[in-house]
């Protein structure tokens, strides 16, 4: 076996075998493959993450553990974080996307927290395999989140040609957890026993870190990729959270690690390096599904539903006795040793020795100079694109609201449990979920949102954007902002180009996240999302996690009554670059991201505006502009209701720009007539712009300028397009 | 009065079943599925989930669990009362103590949403719910289709076992109103003491998650039992 | 005690709706293949233990029987070889 | 054209885990039958329309291939018989 077969370099063999003076055997060189892959080495990207702002004052874990954790009452600590399972949902969608669910919720589960909520992040092609693909990675989810009883509350889902032999499942998790019951790898002693619990471990998934997610796809590859196909099984995962969870309350666990990508060689190696100890591994224990696994191959096993303890042995009878009980294996496989040296053993010889820190630090990685850094955020211009032929107004409304990335979602959502736990006050038929914590009125509010078009063109804009966006839904309802959690996509960071775009993304995250004063508390990185050589639009995948003191009466986010007044908030500028109207009339210019400390501000205003109860209904405009927003805060209403909305802009390409562009930090608010003046005194106070966009009216259709109109009949036909 | 709420290998749905009985004051006893004795208990909840993972199918393996032997015991010789949610349901008809099967979907898909039901038949194993009431609840299941053998529906509704059916927003009982190919809409049945619903109570107990529903149901299910065991001590 | 290898195949009875067969075959059909109906069953395989191919085939009946297939819509045919 | 009966039995891969096999083969020993092992696999009927019994196997293999089996973790085998 050689360097390249395990997706090593010259250049890493021989970094190797410096640090190990001599040469590694077959074992350890597979150790180093799978640990200095991409996927786990973020050897591509570290040095940019470690740019993106980390503190806050919530937070209690920023990025490194399994899941950024932060605080929402004295009583909860709430983990999140992404995941991406793209290749392998390309593979086998139902798995793929199953698997991606499990990965998730462990690491939530390493830090002793009770997964509350998952989110899924989706991307597609447009052609008729897609829609395979589709379906297979929504069956996945479900069967996957449903079974273990975790709901999937909300989501993001888009889809353009640049996906379709890439398709992007990126998934995020949330937890909850006691302040005391706080987890994580990193408090491993000497002497402790290293107890494997769950599934046993078989040839699955064998070089899924090295070789799946850290390598582009040549299409005829499939066949070599076979034994990478991990299978999920929901059944012993919630077997195996329960208990987990069940020993980490008793006290029982000294550290936690989950077995994800690179199997016990990243479990063990993680926990060691992180603690500061070294440990003896004793393979001929492990429990085993087939016979004839190599040392190799149980190092490497990808194998589902395990999760590794370090226990005290006074604990350990216990810790067995709670596992016999809920009928699954807890094995002691290994002891922590002093030192930082990890000592494989079958029997009683010594199959391979490296050091925890070597594995999981000594990989060499890619630096950027400052100067680089900065000048990413010299970008195309952001003039205006001509409009030459004007379309028709009533047509492009339909249209908009008609497309894949606008219209209604039910055919996904409805296929995923929504309302386990009893915490959903607003399930995936909102812009963002509303969990209400038990027994109290405080709760969480989770605001998913990734770029497609936006950072087609200008990854730095359209990774910022997400992250405005995602804050403002959060603002829209008063929230208090906890913490962001990012996935990067992008393609082959070997290639100049790609790299590029993915360190715009991480610098667009970056500035905007530091002028929204958001901590990134974690995420993941997904590089190679590249089939026989045609790279993905980079596509960032933000999650912003906020608080609401009551959850149990989020302010609407459809109109109420007639005689409100509906108004515009920040108008954005008349410019749809990366809109969905753009793209129906098949344009494509750069997003207008505009700027990021009068976002800010806008943001900081409206958060105060809605707290202040002044406003009846709100909703932050994303994909499809205004013209969407409104149409979907009447679809939300009683039927009766209608809007006669007035523009102020004076010719047809105007009034088109300003119903379909995609500004970020825009709001419609509806004002009830008692506040008016309060609420266009506030806005005058604070400086930002509202302008006057019309009434609630009593006539069922949605009116524009007296001119044009859309029944509700239309409206609905248009957006609950089937799949 | 004591609650007995089973948890099977998988099910999922149960943490939630007992924060709604707490909810109403009623004292519960967790029970594991291993459990052969049922001890002291005026009713039995199965509640929803994935036990086993619904494979095979759904129900099926847990209908075989330790626990269902005196639990079968118990409704043959003393009539105790048991309520099936969702998996619970699917159970109970695996383990032939309800008519009928569950069947996948007939979209072939898992759906979750919510749904409106209309109290066909009123039952003294809940008291107060009025025959024509109407109540609004979650539904999420990938088997919930109830199937009756040909010719069996017309005794299921003469024999009063035909106990909730899905209905349209306005009350209707219209093939629309379906959400999953229950033959006649039928969304719950009741067999003498045991009774099971596909959609989830447990999940309606507040109108700030949408709905406060649950709470009748689940009252009406307990009162039942209440007043039954004070007829039986008097 | 020897080892038998058992086969049950578990199919769903003639009138029965079957959303899964009906999705695939309307998926076959977008594809274009001329297909009129698909019905999905379950393939069981298992190995057991028991004295002999009789033994073994009648247990695996009552497997069948009150397990793998539900009388009430099912019906099945079972396969027994010895190891 | 004729009409032609078709059977496919797709299979996990031998060292693909089947966590469905696996649970029913625990709940089968824990009935007291003496089960080593469970695997799960679908039996799915076609009827379909082809010019010979050739063209029916060869237009069953690709659907098979493409649709039925995913090749990354099962295998299959296809019979087909004319009407
Ligand atoms: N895009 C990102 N932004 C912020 N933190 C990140 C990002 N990508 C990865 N991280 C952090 O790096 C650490 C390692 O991530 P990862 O290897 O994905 O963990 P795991 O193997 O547990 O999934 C985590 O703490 C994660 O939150
Ligand atoms: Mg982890």
């Amino acid at each position: 076996m050689q360097a390249r077969d395990v997706g090593l370099t010259q250049t890493e063999y021989a970094a190797i075998c410096r640090l190990m003076g001599r040469e590694p055997n077959e074992l350890e060189l597979g150790l180093f493959g799978a640990l200095w892959s991409e996927h786990c080495s973020y050897k591509n990207s570290r040095a940019l993450l470690k740019r993106l702002p980390h503190e806050g004052p919530y937070v209690v874990a920023g990025p490194g553990g399994n899941a950024g954790v932060v605080r929402v009452s004295d009583d909860w600590e709430v983990a999140f974080k992404i995941e991406s399972h793209n290749h392998p949902s390309y593979v086998e969608p139902v798995q793929g996307a199953a698997t991606g669910v499990g990965g998730i919720l462990r690491d939530i589960i390493a830090m002793g927290a009770q997964p509350i909520a998952v989110a899924d992040l989706l991307r597609f092609g447009t052609d008729s395999q897609s829609v395979r693909l589709r379906q297979g990675v929504v069956k996945g989810i479900g069967q996957y989140g449903n079974a273990i009883g975790i709901p999937t509350v909300t989501g993001d889902v888009a889809y353009s040609e640049t996906y379709a032999q890439n398709p992007l499942v990126n998934v995020l998790a949330v937890g909850l957890r006691r302040p005391e019951h706080a987890m994580t790898a990193n408090t491993a002693r000497p002497g402790h026993l290293l107890v494997l619990v769950g599934q046993r471990t078989g040839r699955d998934g064998i070089h899924g870190a090295s070789l799946l997610a850290s390598q582009d796809f040549q299409g005829s590859e499939h066949d070599t990729l076979r034994p990478t196909v991990q299978v999920g099984d929901p059944f012993l995962g919630k077997l195996l959270m329960d208990m987990t969870l069940t020993a980490v309350e008793r006290g029982w666990v000294a550290a936690l690690q989950d077995l994800g990508a690179a199997g016990l060689t990243s479990a063990v190696a993680e926990l060691c390096d992180s603690s500061g100890v070294g440990a003896n591994l004793w393979l001929d224990r492990v429990p085993l599904r087939q016979r004839q696994l190599s040392s190799y191959d149980i190092m490497l096993s990808e194998t589902q539903e395990r999760m590794l303890m370090a226990v005290e042995p006074e604990r350990w009878p216990d810790v067995r006795a709670l596992a016999d009980h809920y009928e699954i294996l807890a094995t002691v496989i290994g002891e922590v040793t002093e030192g930082e040296m990890i000592q494989i053993w079958w029997d009683s010889t010594v199959q391979g020795t490296v050091s925890a820190h070597w594995l999981v630090r000594g990989c060499p990685r890619r630096d950027v100079s400052e100067e680089w850094w900065r000048a990413l955020r010299h970008r195309p211009t952001e003039a205006p694109p001509v409009i030459t032929t004007i379309p028709s107004l009533r047509a492009l409304v339909l249209d908009v609201l008609a497309h894949p990335d606008v219209r209604d979602r039910s055919f996904i959502y409805q296929q995923y449990d929504s309302t386990i736990q009893t915490r959903t006050v607003w399930g995936p038929d909102h812009d963002v979920a509303v969990l209400r914590l038990h027994d109290t009125r405080v709760g969480l509010v989770l605001s998913v949102f990734g770029t497609g078009q936006w950072a087609s063109l200008d990854p730095y804009a359209g990774a910022a954007a997400a992250v405005v966006l995602a804050a403002s839904r959060l603002a829209a309802l008063g929230a208090e902002p906890l913490g962001l959690t990012d996935g990067i996509n992008a393609g082959n960071p070997d290639k100049e180009e790609s790299f590029r775009q993915m360190a715009s993304a991480v610098a667009g995250v970056q500035d905007a996240a530091e002028a929204l004063r958001i901590p990134v508390t974690g995420g993941n990185v997904s590089l190679h999302n590249e089939t026989d050589g045609q790279p993905i639009w980079p596509t960032v995948m933000i999650g912003a996690l906020g608080r609401l003191d009551d959850a149990t009466k989020p302010v609407p986010d459809c109109v109420g009554a007639q005689g409100h007044t509906l108004y515009l908030v920040n108008p954005g500028p008349l410019h749809w670059g990366g809109s969905v109207a753009e793209r129906v009339v098949e344009g494509a210019s750069p997003y207008p991201l505009g700027d990021l400390g009068h976002h800010q501000r806008a943001l900081e205003a409206m958060t105060q505006f809605v707290r202040r109860g002044l406003a009846q209904a709100v909703r932050a405009i994303g994909r499809g502009g205004l013209a969407t927003a409104l149409a979907r805060m009447l679809l939300g209403a009683p039927p009766s209701l209608g809007m006669a909305i007035l523009l102020s802009e004076s010719t047809e390409s105007e009034k088109l720009l300003r119903l379909f562009n995609e500004g970020p930090a825009q709001w419609v608010v509806a004002v009830a007539p008692e506040v008016v003046d309060d609420a266009v005194g506030y806005w005058q106070a604070v400086g930002i712009e509202l302008r006057y966009l019309g009434e609630v009216t009593q006539s069922g259709r949605l009116e524009v300028d007296e001119r044009v109109h859309w029944t509700r009949a239309e409206l609905l036909t248009a957006w609950r397009q089937p799949g | 009065m004591n609650i007995a709420v089973v948890t099977f290998p998988g099910s999922n749905c149960d943490d939630d079943t007992v924060r709604a009985l707490h909810a109403l004051g009623a004292s519960v006893i967790r029970l594991w599925y291993r459990d052969r004795d049922l001890g002291g208990i005026d009713g039995v909840i199965l509640p929803g989930g994935f036990s086993y993972g619904d494979y095979l199918r759904g129900g099926a393996l847990a209908a075989q669990a330790p626990v269902m032997e005196p639990l079968r015991h118990a409704v043959r010789e003393r009539a105790l009362p048991v309520l099936g949610i969702c998996n619970g349901f699917q159970i109970l008809t695996e383990a032939k103590l309800l008519p009928g099967a569950l069947r996948p979907n007939r979209q072939g898909t898992f759906l979750s949403t919510w749904q409106h039901l209309r109290v066909t038949r009123a039952s003294s194993l809940f008291w107060g719910l009025r025959e024509g009431e109407y109540l609004r609840l979650p539904i999420a299941h990938g088997e919930g289709a109830y199937y009756l053998p040909p010719g069996q529906l017309a005794s299921l509704f003469d024999r009063g076992q035909a106990w909730l059916q899905y209905v349209s927003f306005d009350g209707q009982l219209t093939a629309a109103a379906n959400p999953n190919g229950s033959v006649a809409n039928l969304a719950g049945v009741i067999a003498g003491s045991v009774a099971a619903l596909m959609p989830h109570p447990e999940r309606a107990m507040d109108a700030a998650l949408g709905s406060a529903d649950g709470v009748r149901l689940l009252t009406a299910w307990l009162e039942g039992i209440r007043r039954r065991s004070r007829d039986a001590s008097s | 005690m020897a080892q038998f290898h058992a086969t049950v195949v578990v199919t769903l009875k003639p009138d029965i709706l079957d959303p899964a067969g009906d999705a695939t075959a309307q998926v076959l059909r977008q594809m274009g293949y001329l297909v009129d109906d698909v019905r999905m069953g379950k393939h069981i395989q298992l190995t057991l233990e028991a004295e002999s191919v009789s033994e073994a085939e009648a247990a695996v009946r009552q497997m069948t029987e009150s397990l793998l297939a539900n009388p009430v819509m099912e019906t099945y045919t079972v396969r027994v070889d010895a190891s």
